[in-house]
């Protein structure tokens, strides 16, 4: 047993910051590190630059244009690619389709979709939440009846993120509505977002970005040949894509990152006639929060290890205690951000930094941006299951209770 | 010791409240948020009438001789629909250092101006390197004949955009940190040398840097006694600290019933999701939250007006701390417990967050207040 | 409205203070500042000091012996009688069976019992929980048979604080084995515990204390006469015993006594080469607690004046509140004097005190008595109903989910 | 990367856990506690024939070569049980001090005995007015002859009481809080002008008051260098740490058991109070907790070995926050979620309790080691 990287593992390590430091570019980096969103065209070019190296589909086997990479690997990828800071690669094409369709495409759909996925030349979105569904996936309505070649899908997804990028969706629809169980009678449909009768409107956030939109399709034709998997057989694909690949669950790097970022910013501010990184209090919770994500560091590192040893594929459970904990850093470290802000992190400079002069000066961008992520990631601990489902998943599926 | 309130202070609240009942729904509050300034005139006009404007002044200068339990029924009425008028920037924190520092003349002017709701004033205090001491006081006043030249800038002035004047802190004398060398000014905010740069605050609230280059005031705009401005900002900022309490324990009122209202409706698995226990904790938790900043806001109200300053001071900083920390919790666990929806702008439930956040992080976060607490402890 | 005192309060609590510090014998208060749980011999001398002015039964009506307080001056009683620091009047007495008697009791129980429970020339304990009931009282199976003037009484009864010192203990028991509803069938009665067939069992605590107790009748003879309100109508008596006179549930006086206490500890020992009041963290914790004292205070006024305008009686669900900061607080303020102690905390060195040499010298005497009472109150979250019970209340009465 | 047990360590902890196994039932334990040292001669001489008390010794000392890892294993066991006897006082402190400053005489002569068997050892630093400060040493070594004559008095000493020897600190220079001037001795506890005291902890086990009025020791009883014992100090309570740590899992592992056991079979209002969402969710918290607890401890056993000083104390400051922190959330909810009968001293939930708050009070409690840390952030 040994907690420390190997010679190869630091070597890797080594390997990713170099190039890392060389080939980020300068703006995108400087965006992330004053803590703003991704934006589109930044995603799209940070993923290519990966992808030159084939280690966009960091967690594909080489066949498919992936690096091969062990759990480990990709752990330490995640987590130097966070804390570049870099546009972290898109989950629905790396992460989400491009292994389901490893898993259960046909030749022709690989073929056509996975090289595009992976140099996203195609921009993918979730088609699976709807209006009163919440953590109830499988409540689904969205119908699509067969009509010849094609299925015709009528319905609604709702918090579908970044639809209004996407070029294509990967959705569930209800295939047969007489099925006796709620998951039985749906199937997997790739639809292509340009087709006719996809109405898409968005859904702005409390932090004022536009991530989120509703998605409603009007007499939609979707090939069949689009289908992934069996008709009536959608819920084993999607449970092997919500199961899927959790290493990154925990955005580790992402907390760190801004954590150091804090730090640094805490230099600048005073409190108390002095900088705010003298502060006790100030250094305590500093040092509270580096404790904490020390812990489930390793807790990870145990996690990916043990996933390592047991190749069944099987998502671990203990995933869920990397989703909530992962989350909870996510969100006190982003609202320590904020906090160093202070009252410059409060008003909304977003447009004012936008116009050309800047008279009377603004305060700092960051500090703005600091207020704005924590309000984005009041979020972190509903999807993907709120913390409360996850801890019923515990409940269950370790407690036995 | 006695919770009751007079029957004076019942109809106030009353008054108050059916009057927001009837201007104040989610989509009227989005059209004053459009509008250029932010508020609506209207319905500043509308306080005046109903003598909230007044509510603290003495009845000499066309007040209501109202005290702070007064200040926090209102604000408390306010928090509940957040209401976005410059109540605080003008009637509590202008109207306060109107009270304590203005001479006669300057009282009989624009005390009455103020209740009438022809006067809207801001506190420009805070500056870009100040954060939350409020001794760090930059900006320089120069004598120049019996007058003063103003130099320097002001940061997140709230409501500075609309306000005609500016209740400006300005160092004539000292060093940074230095609480002797503070004065008060009135500046008025066309005066030649005055920019102002407006925007929205997280919580669509109005606020405004200000700069100043050679701004020239006479004598007669001095508020107190020159070089003595401190003691009064210390009082202003209690007062506002005061009122904010008051009117985050409405905002928490709101989010509270809105939750619950939400886990009893909201269907889920087949049933509702406040069937579920740890639901009905977390909202169980809310409301002793709610209650801890309820206490801690009558706490501020009575202390406001306490002679002994370390005393006052001592309370308001308690209640700063503890009214921080339950609407943290109340408004984290109300987005929390709406799950998606409770995280779009067209959701209400949000823009109580943001209304506590920002309160949190007026005057002093729960951080500053704690380390002050921190410091007295022998 | 105005949470200061008035005069007339002022000059209440100036009284209650002045008669402290003239009559509360020093050993008493020296064991009480020192963490002691108070001795029967204390309890019953300061209670019966407090009796001669007819301040024992602070609950009570002038009629039965008591001051006729309000709940404004019950309420500040209580503190100063914390704060002084003096033993707590017994709450079986007082705040128990006196009340019930008053309003349930024959004329000849009043006169019987009340001036004996006022002077605690009896000890009462209570007789409710039994195995396995738990928070569950209603499902006690004690059962009580008729045979002519007496009841026969057979069963167990658990945690029976004190029942060891106790002359009397009232007693839930089932009358009607066969009552439709489990709260129907049973009568509340005042048993003799010298009476034959009564084995009383003694419950060590964590704390090595024995305050706790499991009381066994055995054919246990008890005149009718001794049964307090109608048969098979206890459980509304224990339903208004429980309900009773909350106002001291959050024994507030006792975490502000053990603050101060700890504050002053915390000036002789060291942190960091310094005394360890001056460690900024330790600062921090203890401004925290006071603050959070603060708002308890206010509430706790809060719920008695309502108390005082609303003279239904009926007790106010937010006295659940108290209940649960209340012990909170007490768990809280207990711990920061053990950790005060830090490593002279942790030995258990009450045998070794007792004994007559002192060498080596042995660490301070109220270090050991904070881990045993932080020890002991570890049961605070537990007893009265479960904190997790509280809120069950409060969801229920309060929130009406 | 790797977080595989090799074969041998496989077999050390199923070895131990079956040799505790049949001896450390709760009843057994409760006849150990009642012999007057507190623990069993008889397990003691198990223990060394299955190698446990030399397991961290090299071979040449009759030990096993075994590292953190294994002694890690072995207080995991332990914890599990809440083993009595002086591993940690003999084997681990004492052992640490011996291997890291002690001459080759020395470690020819005690190590082999320790392994065997027949030496028991205590760490006697901590001092009356020390508290959590290492640098904290009033007990004086003044040189007489070739050798050195001790006053002073050590506070709170594990297993002072069984001890036939104490690694004990004196200052031979310097002031209190120099880490200068501090030097280790080995002092026969049968020695002249030795007075010891005992008595138990909260948590069962002995530990003892130790006085020392012109005690003399010859030169060869020095431990290292003359004045130079602080740094091996800080080895022996970092490796203290990282075993307490191991043993506070092992601890926690049964709580949680006991917990999850006590909610699937209790039964309240006709149903296992297992079925309480609230309760579900709090045992959750405790499996978090505890996986909290056992990184952590995984880390303190790591870096116990790590060469790099500041590197060493950092990460075994933050496994001591960690495990303090975990330990005292499964433990206090423990005793919460079994409710009155976890209050009583026959049931072993409480004796679990006891151990993991004197651990957390022991080598520095959590606040102790928050601060340090707290004192890197720059």
């Amino acid at each position: 047993m040994d907690l420390r990287f190997t010679a190869d593992e630091l070597a890797f390590r080594d390997e990713l910051r170099t190039f890392f430091r060389d080939n980020l570019p300068g703006d995108i980096r400087e965006r992330m590190r004053l803590g703003h969103a991704p934006t589109k065209d930044d995603t799209v070019a940070w993923q290519r630059i990966l992808n030159r190296r084939s280690w966009a589909a960091y967690s594909w086997p080489k066949e498919y244009g992936g690096p091969d990479w062990t759990p480990a690997q990709r752990m330490i990828f995640l987590e130097e690619n966070q804390l570049a800071p870099a546009p972290e690669v898109s989950s629905f094409n790396i992460t989400m389709i491009g292994p389901v369709l490893i898993q259960f495409g046909t030749e022709e759909q690989k073929q056509r979709f996975l090289p595009r996925a992976a140099n996203i030349d195609d921009w993918w979105c979730q088609g699976f939440s709807e209006p009163g569904a919440g953590s109830d996936l499988a409540s689904l309505k969205t119908a699509a009846k067969r009509d010849g070649a094609d299925y015709v899908v009528n319905g609604q997804k709702i918090w579908t993120s970044t639809a209004h990028h996407a070029d294509w969706c990967f959705c569930l629809v209800r295939t047969d509505p007489h099925a006796k169980k709620r998951q039985e009678g749906i199937s997997f449909l790739l639809i292509d977002m340009k087709t006719p009768g996809i109405t898409v409107r968005p859904i702005i956030s409390i932090d004022g970005s536009h991530h989120l939109n509703e998605v409603f399709f009007d007499d939609v034709r979707v090939p069949v040949s689009l289908r992934v998997g069996e008709e009536n057989r959608g819920w084993d694909v999607a449970k092997f894509l919500l199961g899927h690949e959790r290493t990154g669950i925990a955005r580790l790097g992402k907390s760190k990152e801004r954590v150091k970022f804090a730090r640094e910013a805490a230099r600048e501010m005073r409190a108390n006639g002095k900088p705010l990184i003298e502060d006790p209090a100030f250094r305590h919770r500093v040092a509270q929060l580096e404790t904490d994500m020390k812990a489930l560091e390793i807790t990870q590192m145990r996690v990916v290890s043990a996933h390592d040893r047991s190749h069944d594929g099987k998502p671990d459970p203990l995933s869920s205690v990397l989703k909530v904990k992962g989350t909870e850093l996510l969100q006190a470290t982003t609202e320590l951000a904020m906090d160093v802000g202070g009252p410059l992190a409060m008003p909304d400079w977003a447009q004012e930094l936008a116009a050309l002069s800047n008279e009377p000066e603004l305060g700092p961008e960051w500090a703005t941006e600091a207020t704005r992520s924590y309000l984005f990631l009041r979020a972190a601990s509903i999807y993907g299951g709120t913390n409360e489902i996850q801890k019923n998943i515990l409940t269950k599926a370790v407690l036995g209770l | 010791m006695d919770f009751d309130l007079t029957e004076e202070q019942r109809l106030l609240r009353d008054s108050v409240e059916r009057l927001l009942a009837d201007h104040y729904g989610f989509d009227k509050r989005r059209s004053y948020l459009a509008q250029p300034e932010g508020w609506s005139r209207g319905l500043w006009a509308q306080y005046a009438e109903l003598g909230l404007l007044g509510l603290p002044f003495p009845e000499d200068y066309g007040g209501f001789g109202g005290g702070p339990i007064e200040v926090m029924l209102v604000m408390e009425a306010f928090g509940r629909v957040l209401a976005l008028e410059p109540y605080l920037a003008t009637v509590v924190l202008g109207g306060t250092a109107m009270r304590l520092a203005g001479g006669e003349e300057q009282k009989a002017s624009m005390l009455p101006q103020i209740a009438e709701g022809e006067l809207i004033l801001a506190f420009a205090h805070g500056e870009r390197q100040s954060r939350y001491d409020l001794t760090d006081v930059l900006t320089t006043a120069k004598p120049k004949g019996s007058g003063w030249v103003l130099d320097g800038a002001k940061s997140v002035v709230l409501h500075g955009d609309s306000a005609q004047r500016l209740i400006l802190s300005a160092r004539n004398s000292g060093e940074r940190d230095d609480p002797d060398g503070i004065t008060l000014f009135l500046v008025n905010a066309a005066s030649n040398g005055v920019a102002r740069r407006a925007y929205p605050m997280r919580d669509g609230t109005r606020a405004a840097e200000i700069s100043l280059s050679g701004v020239e005031v006479g004598e007669e705009d001095v508020l107190g006694e020159v070089g003595a401005g401190f003691p009064v900002i210390e009082r202003v900022v209690e007062a506002g600290i005061a009122a904010t309490a008051a009117e985050a324990v409405g905002a928490m009122e709101t989010m509270q019933a809105m939750t619950l209202e939400y886990l009893k409706t909201r269907q889920q698995f087949g049933r509702p999701i406040g069937q579920n226990q740890v639901l009905q904790h977390r909202a169980t938790e809310m409301l002793m939250e709610l209650e801890r900043g309820r206490s801690m806001a009558m706490l501020a109200a009575m202390m406001v007006e306490e002679p002994d300053p370390a005393e006052r001071a001592h309370n308001i900083a308690m209640a700063k701390v503890g009214v921080g920390q339950a609407s943290k919790f109340v408004s984290q666990n109300a987005i929390q417990l709406h799950g998606g929806i409770g995280m779009t702008e067209e959701y209400a439930v949000g823009h109580y967050f943001r209304r506590c956040m920002v309160i949190e992080h007026t005057f002093g976060d729960t951080a500053h207040h704690l380390s002050r607490l921190a410091e007295q402890v022998r």
